[in-house]
């Protein structure tokens, strides 16, 4: 297999060469652009090296050192050129921020991912997933329902959040109401071609078997349909959360993560708007893994979760 | 076409439903305005009142579709700014948002495939990429793009992009990540066995990706194309409100602004008719290559 | 001609009349200008588009240009073309509120993004807890519209006088079906819709002039859209872009705005600056400004402009 | 061979054709063939001759579209549901979230026997199929011809009167077929079982069969059919006897004339 | 049969050892073998004994971890980019979006024939494997036998000195397997080409071989080396000779062995 024709030669001349090529190049346009890329050089590098480890100590070191490296770059940058903190904090600010506000992320994060995103994310996600099981009998229903279901998948959030806190109020409710819709189809169309992966030859031995309807579900249907269901739950993770905080911008009690964002970006305090875009991004990166991990745990079966 | 009778059915059924819950949503409403006047509402009264406010909280299908008319080919063919009186397509008409849309949603879809499918390229034939980039590629996925594209469109306004630009940008930032996922289940589809062919023949990594890893991720690539469509629409419609400057995103904002549900769920129609559209017609491509690459069924 | 971006608050709305009958007029023209309008929006701080270098001038309200001074950010108010202010609370009769002392215990909708400064120094001049205790209000952060109040959502909602009071008026509730509290009326106005510059770029002499023309032209807009309501409010149309205002709407916006304007001869009246400072100050435990901003307005533009 | 008592599978002009996007295919042409209680018939023929289309209509996973069949006096069908049938598949199609041992428990649990008899029997035909210790071990974890007897003794599993084997040594080296031949043989012999078997391998039919059933490529038709003169007793030498040759040559013409006229 | 003059293919003492998650799986052990050019040498063994990995390894599919291994006095590697092989996978691994034509075209353009030389060799090719007619059809629309015989036409298309089969007519029923038999006899004969072959089935190894390598099971090594007595020009009904049936004894014996102690 090409995977393991060995990458981790040592770094090529033709390599170096060309790093150093565009060094120059960035030198001639301007001094503070020669750094940075400088610093980007040197870290791939060093990147490319850790890579080429096999170790689970490589596997956590290359993605780590490009968030880094990525980190130092936007603090030199927001430096080097004089960015005003109004416009971009630099890291520095936003972790100092992250240690003195979080009594508020905390608070937000309670709001916004565990009341709203969360609520949603189960219920929507349930809902789908018992109406996939209800319309799989009925190909006039599936055929009926998923162009519409596609149809309405495709409103913006950004139209359906106004409605939502219209009808569900300015709580959490609305904010749940907004994730159950954004997760609701994903979920249904994955669930319901999951339930048809099962290959002929596996139905039809139940069909030599005489099994019930119940037992082909449950004992060959679903299993077969695991890999996709989560592939639906992990879509939606993103999506759950995305949801909760944008339907925030549209009405909210005085406090979530979408509220704060919105708020802060007009007080200009943008160290926490950042911090709260980070504490997203983490949580979002949480609740993937978390869903990825009950994945390779409940479909160990399937080729994809192999070597 | 065998799907048109179930389609309508179910539309037939929702349409049913749409007018219960606006009955339910808007009795409120009216029964206070009752109240106010000091009347009392009759069943058919109630019902009549219902279908018929001027900001209900639900609008009535027909209300909807009589916004759509009004605000396409009324406009268009009678309107003080429409086609026909002034020569151009007018402010006012769906027809002239929707276009706005679409063509920031062209350009930043282009963008985004783009750079989506250079991005798996990278990850799949580079093995620091592979490593470092994928985590945050999913990572960024998770910031609320809403809460970021007012600060990107000031950005580049202060380096004087401005226009379409900007709305593209945030519509590629969204269609990117389906790409890049698709393409690198895709390119990396390939069987060992497959693989291990060409190895036999001693093929160099060029010919691998020309005449087997490309090929073969032509499903996954137009599977995401069409993930990828909806999301870039999403994002030229995300990156339309903060800049009032016209578009379905504006439209939507300015409806709710003004308090009048029904333009909001007529731009809402628009926006999801033209990513309807769109994921049809990139349907209809991989349908065509598909076939003409044997590997329709 | 000289080049001038003007960044305004919100949406084209009659709002901002002014600016577009200067335009629309020649009034820039004739003063050598070739200015750019640019609509703001939910989620534009005009601070920060200044501060990104994106416009020469922007509208905003003093209260978020202190905040923003304070925060590192020197805006400069150059001129005031609206002398009151047009911002209230509107709450139903029947909920039975009379006074500011019923205001314990109520819901209240509030604007977020820098417009709720007004409202928490209010509140903290009243001594009302804003946290959504017992003896204090709950806030609600209030979307685009009217529509907490119309469904009974919050027992008031923040209005101004030209346009969302309006829009209550106009769903079918009668206005003496409504009791308002002007923050003119309570004694806690705060300055509207001046004009601000970056503090340093009033060092260079041609800016200065250039601002100085920017304002008489502006005020000369006002002043022609004071006269001249109706046209003003289809020139206002004209630059819509979202096509979603309607004529009746502004031209009634018009002749409110017109209400806010007709005090002013564009220079800002310290007493009125003093007082809004003195109420920004007196926020009780959380102010807005926490001291005296120094430097915050000159007369320089309006004096060169107005004589 | 003492002609069956009883038939258990009948057909009658048995025709099948497929609907394709591309125009019917017809798979299965004029099949009669009678088969009796406790036989054991062999189909042969070329690729793609209709020999799984033929016991999957038995099994009533396809419908005929002409003829009759019938199989205890009942439709297809109604065997089917009084779960008549053990189906070995061309593929061994085990479910690969379930161990070896849960793939055999399979029909054991959708037909009710209770757990100590489950464990019991799986034990046992874990046993017969020579996968003993393998119980626990996943699909993926065995090689081809390993999931290919974890599939059979799925079938065996449970008390069908009728098995129905589709090629179900075709991944198996020749040693482990001959051993599977003979453990196939014992457990007919002792269970009067009723077996339809597909298989490509002429000695593999004249050793196993009491009757062979040859068949013809497009449209799929029966060309001959040979009742076995050899005894019920069958040691593996017995291939060397001049009957098995015969019969075996006789297959092989029968075979060789269907490839001509395709 | 002549000594070989030159041996093309040389193993010393091959060891190879899978890692895996599981522990250490040991697939090959000290494996010696000399083929010499030219010779037609059949690999076979019960499933799981190694002939695949083998093959692998020769092709630089698979590196030993341990002994030497060379091919034309080079490592495989170096043979393999001088395109000395032609491989036939167990599966036919056709890729679906080429047509029978195109699939077969694909080693040509890799190697960078000119077209009318590609056109030139798929045509022949095709006839020979008796797909003539089918280049224009995808995969998808062929049985599984013929999928097999377009993925041997696809490595006799170009000219690798070795040519390295892996139970290339596993799928396909016995007298397209006897005839494909013969064919590929033909082909060697007038090509020369060195083939190593594995398969499951006696006759087949005994037919077509110089050479007929027995291997056991876990650790995979080589039980019997048997050089075969029989001439190059071989008649079908040379299975029915003493000395063809005296090998097939010999190596169902060594089978057999290695049945036991596995
Ligand atoms: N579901 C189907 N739809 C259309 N054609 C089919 C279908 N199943 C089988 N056929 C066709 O019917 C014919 C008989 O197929 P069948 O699978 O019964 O052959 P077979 O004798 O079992 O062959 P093999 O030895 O390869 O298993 C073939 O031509 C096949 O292409
Ligand atoms: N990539 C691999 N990783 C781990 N173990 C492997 C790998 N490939 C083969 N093996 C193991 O090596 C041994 C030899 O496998 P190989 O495929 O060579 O057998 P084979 O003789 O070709 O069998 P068959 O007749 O079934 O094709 C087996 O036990 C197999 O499980
Ligand atoms: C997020 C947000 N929500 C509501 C308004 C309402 N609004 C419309 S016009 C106006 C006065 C501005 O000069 C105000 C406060 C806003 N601006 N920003
Ligand atoms: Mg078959
Ligand atoms: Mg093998």
């Amino acid at each position: 297999m090409f995977k393991q024709i060995p990458f981790a030669r040592p770094v090529g001349m033709s390599k170096i060469v060309w790093s150093v090529a565009a060094f120059v190049a960035a030198a001639l346009i301007d001094r503070s652009l020669a750094l940075l890329v400088g610093v980007w050089l040197v870290a791939w590098h060093v990147n490319s090296w850790v890579a080429g480890h096999e170790s689970r100590l490589a596997r956590m070191a290359a993605p780590t050192l490009f968030g880094l490296t990525l980190l130092v770059l936007w603090e030199l940058a927001v430096h080097l050129f004089a960015v005003p903190s109004v416009i971009l904090p630099p890291p520095s600010a936003i972790a100092a921020r992250m240690a003195t506000s979080g009594g508020i992320l905390w608070a937000d994060v309670v709001q916004t991912v565990f009341k709203g995103a969360l609520t949603g994310y189960v219920m929507g996600c349930g809902t789908a997933l018992l109406t996939a099981i209800a319309i799989d009998r009925s190909t006039f229903l599936q055929r009926g329902l998923l162009p519409v279901g596609n149809f309405v998948a495709a409103l913006p959030i950004v139209g359906v959040a106004p409605i939502m806190v219209m009808w569900f109020n300015f709580g959490w409710e609305s904010k749940a109401a907004v994730v159950v819709i954004m997760v609701f189809f994903p979920m249904l169309v994955n669930t319901v071609e999951g339930l048809k992966a099962s290959e002929p030859m596996q139905r039809d031995l139940m069909r030599t078997y005489s099994a019930s309807y119940w037992q082909t579900l449950f004992k060959l249907r679903l299993p077969a349909a695991m890999p996709f269901i989560f592939n639906g739950l992990k879509i939606t993770t993103t999506l759950a959360l995305i949801g909760a905080i944008v339907a925030e911008f549209f009405g909210s009690p005085v406090l979530g993560m979408g509220f704060r964002i919105s708020t802060s970006v007009g007080q200009l305090a943008l160290d926490l708007v950042w911090a709260e875009i980070v504490v997203a991004a983490v949580v979002g990166s949480i609740f993937y893994g978390a869903v990825a991990l009950l994945e390779g745990v409940l479909t160990f079966w399937h080729p994809s979760q192999r070597e | 076409m065998r799907n048109l009778g179930p389609v309508l059915t179910v539309v037939a059924v929702i349409l049913v439903i749409w007018y219960v819950a606006a009955v339910g949503l808007n009795a409120a409403w009216a029964r206070d305005q009752a109240a106010r006047a000091g009347t009392e509402l009759g069943f058919s009264e109630l019902v009549g009142q219902t279908l018929s406010q001027s900001r209900p909280k639900l609008p009535a299908p027909h209300q909807v579709a009589a916004e759509i008319w009004q605000s396409t080919w009324v406009e268009e063919t009678q309107g003080r700014r429409g086609l026909i009186k002034s020569g151009s397509l007018s402010q006012r008409s769906l027809v002239y948002h929707a276009w706005l849309t679409l063509s920031a949603t062209m350009v930043g879809f282009a963008i985004g495939t783009g750079a989506g499918v250079l991005l798996a390229v990278g990850i799949v034939y580079n093995r620091a990429m592979d490593k470092s980039v994928m985590p945050w590629a999913i990572a960024s996925q998770t910031i609320p793009i809403l809460a970021i594209a007012p600060m990107i469109i000031v950005v580049l306004n202060s380096i004087g992009i401005s226009g379409l630009l900007p709305k593209a940008i945030i519509s590629a930032y969204l269609s990117f990540f389906p790409v890049v996922v698709g393409m690198v289940k895709g390119l990396r589809s390939p069987d060992a066995m497959q693989l291990d062919l060409l190895r036999t023949y001693s093929a160099g990594p060029a010919q691998a990706f020309w005449k087997l890893r490309l090929p073969a991720s032509m499903p996954y690539f137009f599977a995401s194309l069409k993930v990828g469509v909806a999301a870039s629409l999403v994002g030229a419609i995300v990156g339309e409100l903060p800049v009032q400057q016209g578009g379905l995103g504006a439209r939507l904002l300015a409806g709710s602004y003004y308090g009048q549900t029904a333009q909001i769920w007529a731009a809402l129609f628009a926006a999801a008719a033209l990513a309807a559209v769109l994921v049809g017609i990139v349907g209809a491509v991989q349908k065509r290559t598909l076939t003409r690459m044997g590997m329709a069924r | 001609a000289d080049d001038i971006t003007l960044q305004l608050k919100w949406v084209t709305q009659a709002q901002f009349a002014g600016y577009y009958v200067a335009q629309d007029q020649g009034f820039y023209e004739e003063e050598d200008l070739n200015v750019t309008i640019k609509p703001g929006g939910p989620d534009i701080a005009p601070t920060q588009v200044i501060a990104g270098g994106g416009a020469d001038v922007t509208v905003e309200w003093m209260p978020a240009a202190l905040s923003a001074r304070e925060k590192g950010l020197p805006l400069v108010n150059i001129a005031q073309p609206f002398k009151s202010s047009g911002m209230m609370l509107t709450c139903l009769q029947e909920t039975g509120i009379t006074g500011p002392e019923d205001f314990p215990g109520r819901t209240l909708g509030v604007w977020f993004f820098g417009n709720e400064f007004p409202f928490l120094s209010w509140m903290s001049q009243l001594g009302i807890p804003t946290d959504g205790g017992d003896a204090g209000v709950t806030v609600l952060k209030q979307g685009f519209n009217v529509d907490p109040l119309l469904q009974k959502q919050a027992e008031c909602i923040s209005t101004m006088t030209y346009n969302e009071y309006w829009q209550v008026i106009d769903a079918g509730i009668s206005e003496d079906e409504l009791i308002t509290f002007k923050y003119e009326d309570q004694g806690v106005a705060t300055l509207e819709d001046g004009l601000y510059v970056l503090e340093d770029r009033l060092e260079d002499p041609e800016f200065v002039d250039a601002m100085a023309r920017f304002v008489r032209a502006s005020m000369k807009g006002w002043k022609w859209a004071e006269e001249n309501p109706e046209d003003a409010a289809m020139i206002v149309l004209d630059n819509d872009m979202t096509g979603a205002q309607t004529e009746e709407h502004q031209i009634r916006m018009m002749g409110e705005v017109a209400k806010l304007t007709s005090g002013s001869n564009g220079a800002l009246d310290t007493a009125d600056y003093e007082r809004t400072v003195q109420s920004l100050l007196s926020g009780g435990s959380d102010p807005v400004i926490t001291k005296e901003p120094v430097g915050a307005w000159t007369h320089e533009i309006t004096d060169k402009a107005l004589n | 061979m003492a002609a069956p008592v009883q038939n258990i599978i009948s057909a009658r002009n048995v025709d099948l054709t497929f609907q394709t996007a591309d125009g019917p295919i017809h798979a299965l042409k004029g099949v009669d063939l009678a088969i009796g209680k406790g036989e054991f018939v062999s189909f042969i023929g070329p690729s793609g001759c209709g020999k799984t289309t033929f016991l999957r209509c038995i099994a009533a996973l396809e419908t005929p579209t002409g003829g009759t069949l019938t199989v205890n006096g009942m439709s297809p069908d109604e065997a089917r549901r009084a779960r008549a049938y053990g189906y070995v598949f061309q593929a061994a199609g085990l479910y690969p979230w379930r161990t070896i041992g849960g793939n055999i428990r399979l029909p054991l649990e959708i037909m009710g026997y209770d757990k100590a008899e489950q464990a019991d029997r799986v034990a046992r035909v874990l046993e017969l199929v020579d996968l003993a210790g393998f119980e626990k071990k996943y699909p993926w974890q065995l090689s081809g011809g390993m999931q290919q007897r974890a599939s059979i003794a799925r079938a065996l599993a449970f008390d069908a009167d009728i098995l129905l084997m589709d090629e179900p040594f075709g991944a198996l080296d020749e040693i482990v077929r001959d051993h599977l031949n003979e453990q196939l043989l014992a457990l007919w012999a002792r269970t009067e079982k009723t077996i339809g078997f597909v298989t490509h391998s002429i000695p593999e039919a004249v050793y196993l069969s009491t009757k062979i059933v040859v068949m013809s490529p497009r449209p799929g038709r029966i060309t001959d059919i040979i009742e076995s003169p050899l005894p019920k007793e069958r040691p593996l030498d017995i291939r060397d006897t001049p009957e098995f040759i015969a019969v075996a040559h006789r297959v092989r013409e029968g075979l060789r004339a269907g490839h001509q006229d395709a």
